[in-house]
């Protein structure tokens, strides 16, 4: 059933009086700075705001309710725990300019949730603050950008990044000023090192690599990588969204990068909450330290204090109006503490358990691995390559039609010179016989391609909506309703 | 094994079929001198009963204060039915939603959650979040270079009546892309921007002139002025807004003598229904005029039919973003803060238009209340005049964060020292009183400063 | 789609470790006491528990999901903010035995109520301890027993019930050791005085009342019925299921009663959690308050205790572990807080308007009231006994079709004397609108069975099961899953 | 108007479709003598806001103890996961499964909570409910009236090792019945019934023995020997068990020398997800032999198959209940505890038969521990020798009132007194440290009470 809007809920006067203040009072604001006109906020009882937005919820998929393996979003479980000890009274009741001495328990947490941190990574220190992996990306490269900056070699701006990099790498690149040198992968999918060795060069501010990358491989000559940035006198850059494939098993750190950010939402099993908040923890080797963004905590006679500009005066600065996603982060120490030491390489081992054996049974049910050679890390690459040219199904129709079959579809078209790729991430959490049936969904989607591909090419059908309209979703914009 | 399902059997059986004799061999391909040590910063495993408590002891050692502290975060009661919904696995572990017809439900909500705040705001489009206020004033800086094409010289006029850190947080960000901030001095009696402190600008060329409402100091600032001076020289308006205040205050998109409104508008949502939590997550908001709907950054959603000519909704306008758009992107962001967006959207919907206005009106009498009890004590004066919303700067006559000090014995919070940003003032500081504290609060407060300042 | 048992998602040796303590250690219980064949409980990950139950409860309708009219069962708008603050941790780990002085909080909650229930029922005294409506009745009519034992009247054992009483109220007499007398109700749908004159006498124990009537219409002449009974040496009782429909308007003391039970979880908003929990508190006169049934809070000096035995010793004693279903009680009191003392007769007030306004609605699309020349209480009865002989279209079949529409069927075939009978009952927190959308939805239903009466009574289409097989159910029992 | 959504254009039409003038003529059928005064005992109002911040006061004057009372009611750790879901509107706020087709989440979800609890128990069925514990005994002592047609007295055997709370409920509902309760005693040495103290009874009529298992002071019966008496005479057997100890120990279904085990389980749901919360919503079970289905009071699912075939799930036996069978009624129980139920269901779902096997341990070392630690000190000793699941007696050589007041000043809630309900046990005091009581904090409880005692 359709639902409403929100708006088509509301009825002037009506009104949810237990939640505001009653007050006869007017405003004293001069008549020039008042508003005259009520915004169009809904007027409706507290029953049918919460009616419509518990039915509104009912038409997502999501972890709590299905298998979601979204290729480089790492849906895994995200323990209840975590929540609601991150959401204890205390906690949400503390403004975040208090005095510190009123907040040593959470930054406690903080502290240690930036030790757990540096030990995974093997970075030499770690600040919290940004907001998600684009913002640590950020943080990252203007990090890259300030080193440079401060051994006088201002004009290094050029960022290698591989093809298959997500679309945050170069558009970080951009928004630090710097420019976007690619470099292709090979179709092994490793990197192709003469390439990179004809990239590098005096402008060289760095490398941004994903590994294992994007193509859901590990990346096997990293050292002689970093050895060829490092001699031209780049730093590497580690963006850490599949960090869930080597967890406790290689540490960035070792493998010669010099900066990372870490999307706590996704290898410390935040949630996503259909869009956000995540949190993008970075981590630097020595070199690097003095200029992490602030605000970082420190501890000094076992008081905790948050430091500033004059503890740091290099940072690259602020990068957020108080200390980041806090509540993120609380969630991620809650999560890492419940995992402890042994819980850690125990995830990429089982993430990777679970996608190359997912990845070898479509392969034995005729499905095309884009990198057949190689092992999984924690996700792989389908290609429909075939079904596309020969039944005129593509990847769009089978993530389509997956929906029907209770699973929510992979990643599609990304990266994108896999053509008609799902990338497809089953995470540590799934059990086996979930994985058997996507395996058989699939299996059975293929069956109807070739028998009745009009059927796939008209899927979903048993969800909310069939099929939406992008074309005149971005033709004809109706962004705002009015009426 | 915890948040791990599987048994020995399925371990063999999916090696088996895998092809290989143990899980480690699935990392093979890593090179074996760079396979990492046991950790030794990671404690061993909690169970959940085990850091519940621990959680717990940390809690009580951070206590409950009464807390005078805006200056960007304000505490307001939130329904008990926000946290509720929003937790709901549905909404709280949910992906982007890329696969618009398994997301219809975050969708539409964001769909109403950008009419509501183009409506509260008084502009045409609004985004569906980006990370907090701060960062979305340099993402408007940003958008304003792209969007206003008669200037050139990406510079910007910020106030020192701007929240600093939110200037702070413009420079980290867009100052890598050689955006200027030109700080522009305030009136020393009403702590607001005259437009004279802008006349040396004059002739330059300014892209934006960022305009907060209320400004830092709580004060209510000439919106109309200012926005004509900017419009009139081909500047921008970027203005900063709290969303509370919009219940009462003139829309963004009405200001200036023509009401053609500000182009830009920004602020943290935080106050619709987002707890104070130490400083996050919030979310940032960012609306404007549909002409400048392609310059904007971050996800936009739309409405639609699916096949059948049923309503729905989907993303939008994606090729301004980065994983369509890459390296010429609008903005690098991906993941936002839709989860504040869902509590606020409820939020809204719960409290409404009428609900709003009295939480609005109600701060404001808070404030009053509290400027009145604080200042009939000897010591503490008012810094400015004028009218203000739910926030005011006073003066004492001694050290600030002594007295701070003081007051945490007696379980009181009493507000942000910025005499280090306004050394000018002398001892200022900032305090804030919203629907929150009652009357009995306040008393308590000014109770216990006058002890403190009569050196009890 | 069918759900999986959660059963059928176990496997040996899955389990959520983090939930429980790890130990090695292995009981001392001595071998015969021992067991030793694991309960076959399921072992399933974390997440395949969550996201089962998750899943689970998609499949219900709630007043949270659905306008949900059920009659005599006030399934109004259960504020969340009743959930959250009787669920504050310090609540929530106080044991029931600890020491009344870590209970001052909690304590001077149940007194307050108390005191706001006595005023809300014109009673004298009331125990909060029953645990629902039923065990209110049962405290109840034990205390009617107890009160004519105690006036050497032991022999007073008949209770007189209507016919259209709930079933708790006879069913209840039986566990009081009390006989049933019925006395019918009239067509006006009032109690037949004649036959309560007739039926009344030297063994009259009492009288079991709900009013207004679960017919629906208010009983106009309860002050001689309350005089008939008196006068007779009995006492009466009220069903306080339906005070929801009077409340702060008419109070049962007022009219006479000496003993009633409340039910919290209907007229208080308590939730009905899928049959349970709810809270039956009794109200009393003065002479029957001797014998309220333990414990009942007590204030001295600003300090609030339980009332214990030595307190009461004439009490008809205790009726359960500890103090009943304290949680319920503390989501009452701050229900009954958040109305306040304007908002009690606001309740029934729009209870009525609404109830009234849907009667009035159908009447004038062509459905038969049960008491046409009555205004309805909170609740009214529609019969469809001429759509079952004409069109051979029941009351359980519009029932099951409303579903269909997003509508959860009123209760049907109860009270029993009324023929093929829906007991609709929309309460105050519903919106005209959505009253008017199921007006609409009845009259499509009414077409349809004018026109395709199989459709109707082939309904529910749109449910995660079809009509189910109630006589198989009861025939081959299958109450426990084998595997 | 809180909760109530009408507008004033809504009123006036609605009335005027009804044909009034006013909502107050809609009570013109009550008559106007009988009309309510304004309430006087009722407050004003309060806000959400408000009553949120009056519960928060209340709940820090309760405060937080260390807790060390069980006698029925055991604290256990909740995986968070248990109450996210259960306060899911779905489950939380719909009415009993009248409508099978729309209650199906809530149907199978009963249908496997009655699966786990007949496996538990050793039975062959459950309902999905009684009140509490202590209730439960009274109906299946009711039942059992019903179910043992060899006997005619209505007597029933309760030792003195029963909790007696249990024994005073089932007089207050079951004696109006006319049944009968006769005491048994107890073993000095062991804290247990021997079959020895039965003997006075071989030639009577009993309908029943109840057996407690672990029994109030947490030892552990023989309860082989007591069902091989009652079964051989003729009595039925029901027991009263902890379900978090059927764990470790004998499920009832296996009692006595022939396997054949007890006739009905009861027991209270609340150690399995319940928080204590001052001591409810709890929730009872019952467990029979299908023989005895039909005397089982409440609610039972069953699993049947819709129009198409598929699986479904139903309310069943219904003409046992009261809605049908009226005054015939194995029970007056409508409403039942059905959220207690989803709560204790997805708690054994996540915990697992290993997972409560390992509390049970725990549970049973913690009180190992608090015994050793307690017994250590100077005037403390065990009251009995034996086998015990999870709770002790101990005597002390003080006042047991005064000696838990000084315990309240250390934090601690130190244990039940039990020593008014047996006199003759002295200065008694229950005690019980389950999985949450961790080492530390016994240590906290020994070194507090031997300070005490010490008289420092
Ligand atoms: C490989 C990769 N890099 C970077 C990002 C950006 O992270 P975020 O969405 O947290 O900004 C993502 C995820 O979206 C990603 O998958
Ligand atoms: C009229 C009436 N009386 C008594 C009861 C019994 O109340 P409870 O279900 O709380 O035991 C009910 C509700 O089910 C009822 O509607």
């Amino acid at each position: 059933m359709t639902e409403k809007l929100i708006f088509q809920h509301s009825r002037n006067g009506r009104t949810a009086l237990a939640q505001y203040p009653v007050t006869s009072a007017t405003t004293d604001v001069p008549e020039q700075l008042r508003r005259t006109k009520r915004p169009m906020l809904p007027e409706v009882s507290e029953l049918q705001a919460v009616r419509h937005y518990t039915r509104l919820s009912q038409k997502n998929f999501s972890i709590d309710t299905h298998f979601y393996p979204l290729g480089s979003c790492t849906m895994k479980y995200n323990p209840r725990a975590c929540n609601q000890y991150a959401m204890l009274p205390q906690f949400l009741n503390r403004h975040p300019l208090a005095p510190d001495a009123t907040g040593q328990g959470y930054l406690a947490c903080m502290y240690e949730l930036q030790e757990m941190l540096k030990d995974v990574t093997g970075m030499h220190s770690v600040s919290l603050t940004p907001m998600a992996g684009a913002q640590g990306e950020f943080a990252g490269v203007a990090m890259i950008r300030a080193y440079h900056q401060s051994r006088n070699e201002n004009h290094r701006d050029e960022l290698i990044v591989p093809d298959a990099a997500h679309g945050t790498n170069p558009a970080t690149a951009t928004m630090c000023g710097c420019k976007v040198v690619e470099i292709p992968s090979l179709p092994s999918g490793d990197i192709d090192l003469e390439a990179l060795q004809n990239a590098v060069g005096p402008n060289t501010a760095g490398i941004m690599l994903t590994n294992p990358s994007t193509l859901g491989v590990f990346e096997r000559r990293i050292k002689q990588m970093a050895k060829i940035v490092h001699d031209a006198g780049g730093l590497l850059y580690y963006d850490g969204a599949n960090l869930n494939a080597i967890l406790g098993k290689v540490r960035p750190g070792d493998m010669g990068f010099d900066v990372i950010h870490m999307n706590l939402h996704k290898t410390f099993s935040t949630p996503h909450g259909g869009g956000g908040p995540g949190a993008g923890a970075v981590g630097v080797s020595r070199r690097v330290a003095p200029f992490l963004p602030l605000p970082i905590v420190g501890k000094q006679d076992d008081q905790y204090r948050w430091l500033t500009e004059k503890d740091l005066p290099q940072s690259i600065g602020r990068l957020s109006g108080f200390m980041g996603n806090t509540g993120v982060l609380m969630r991620a120490y809650i999560y890492m503490r419940m995992l402890g030491k042994q819980g850690m390489p125990r995830v990429a081992e089982y993430a990777a358990l679970n996608a190359n054996y997912l990845l070898a049974r479509l392969r034995q049910a005729g499905f095309d691995a884009a990198y057949p050679e190689r092992r999984a890390s924690h996700e792989f690459i389908i290609t429909l390559k075939r079904q596309a040219r020969e039944l005129n199904v593509n990847a769009m129709d089978f993530a389509k039609r997956l929906l029907d079959f209770g699973f929510h579809a992979p990643t599609t078209y990304f990266p994108l010179l896999v053509p008609e790729c799902l990338l497809i991430e089953p995470t540590e959490t799934e059990a086996k016989e979930d994985l058997d049936a996507f395996v058989d969904a699939l299996i059975e989607i293929q069956r109807e391609a070739e028998t009745d591909a009009a059927k796939v090419k008209g899927a979903p059908y048993t969800l909310p909506v069939r099929r939406l309209d992008d074309v005149r979703a971005a033709k004809q914009l109706d962004l705002v309703w009015r009426g | 094994m915890p948040f791990i399902p599987h048994t020995e059997d399925d371990v063999s059986e999916m090696l088996a079929t895998i092809g290989v004799a143990s899980i480690e061999s699935l990392f093979e391909e890593i090179p074996a001198e760079l396979r990492a040590q046991p950790l030794t910063q990671v404690p061993n495993a909690m169970t959940e009963m085990q850091i519940g408590q621990l959680m717990q002891r940390r809690a009580e050692q951070d206590g409950s204060y009464l807390n005078f502290i805006g200056a960007g975060a304000y505490q307001h009661h939130i329904p008990a039915a926000v946290w509720a919904i929003v937790t709901r696995g549905e909404f709280y572990s949910a992906y982007t939603p890329y696969q618009a017809e398994a997301s219809q439900g975050t969708l539409q909500l964001l769909y109403e959650y950008q009419t509501m705040m183009a409506s509260l705001t008084g502009m045409e489009v609004s985004n569906a979040s980006l990370y907090d206020g701060a960062s979305a004033l340099s993402e408007a800086c940003l958008m304003a270079v792209r969007a206003n094409r008669k200037s050139q010289s990406a510079k910007f006029l910020l106030p020192y009546t701007v929240n600093p850190t939110y200037g702070k947080v413009a420079k980290a960000i867009a100052g890598n892309q050689n955006l200027q901030f030109e700080s522009v001095s305030f009136d020393a009696k009403q702590g607001i921007t005259l437009v004279d402190a802008l006349t040396p600008y004059q002739h330059e060329d300014i892209t934006a002139l960022v305009i907060q409402q209320p400004n830092f100091f709580g004060q209510l600032e000439d919106v109309d002025a200012l926005t004509d001076w900017a419009h009139a020289k081909g500047a921008m308006v970027i203005a900063v807004v709290n969303p509370t205040s919009l219940a009462i205050l003139k829309p963004p998109g009405e200001w200036g003598s023509d009401g053609k409104g500000a182009d830009i508008v920004v602020g943290d949502g935080q106050p619709l229904g987002v707890p104070l939590a130490s400083g996050g997550p919030y979310f940032g908001f960012i609306t404007t005029r549909m002409e400048y709907v392609r310059q904007m950054p971050g996800r936009i959603i739309g409405r639609t039919v699916d096949m059948e000519g049923r309503q729905g909704f989907t993303l939008t306008l994606q090729a301004r973003e980065q994983h369509i758009r890459r390296g010429k992107a609008t903005s690098n962001i991906c993941t936002n803060q839709g989860l504040l967006v869902t509590a606020a959207t409820i939020y809204m919907s719960i409290v409404g238009a009428h609900g709003l206005e009295n939480v609005a009106i109600t701060c404001q009498q808070r404030t009053t209340e509290l400027i009145n009890a604080l200042t009939a004590i000897d010591g503490v004066k008012l810094a400015f005049n004028g009218p203000r919303f739910h926030e005011a700067v006073i003066t004492l006559n001694r050290n600030i964060h002594d007295v701070l000090d003081a007051l945490l014995k007696h379980g009181i919070v009493g507000g942000y020292d910025i005499s280090s940003y306004y050394p000018q003032l002398g001892n200022a500081l900032l305090v804030c009183a919203t629907e929150v504290r009652s009357s009995e609060d306040i008393a308590a407060y000014a109770k216990a400063l006058a002890e403190i300042l009569s050196g009890a």
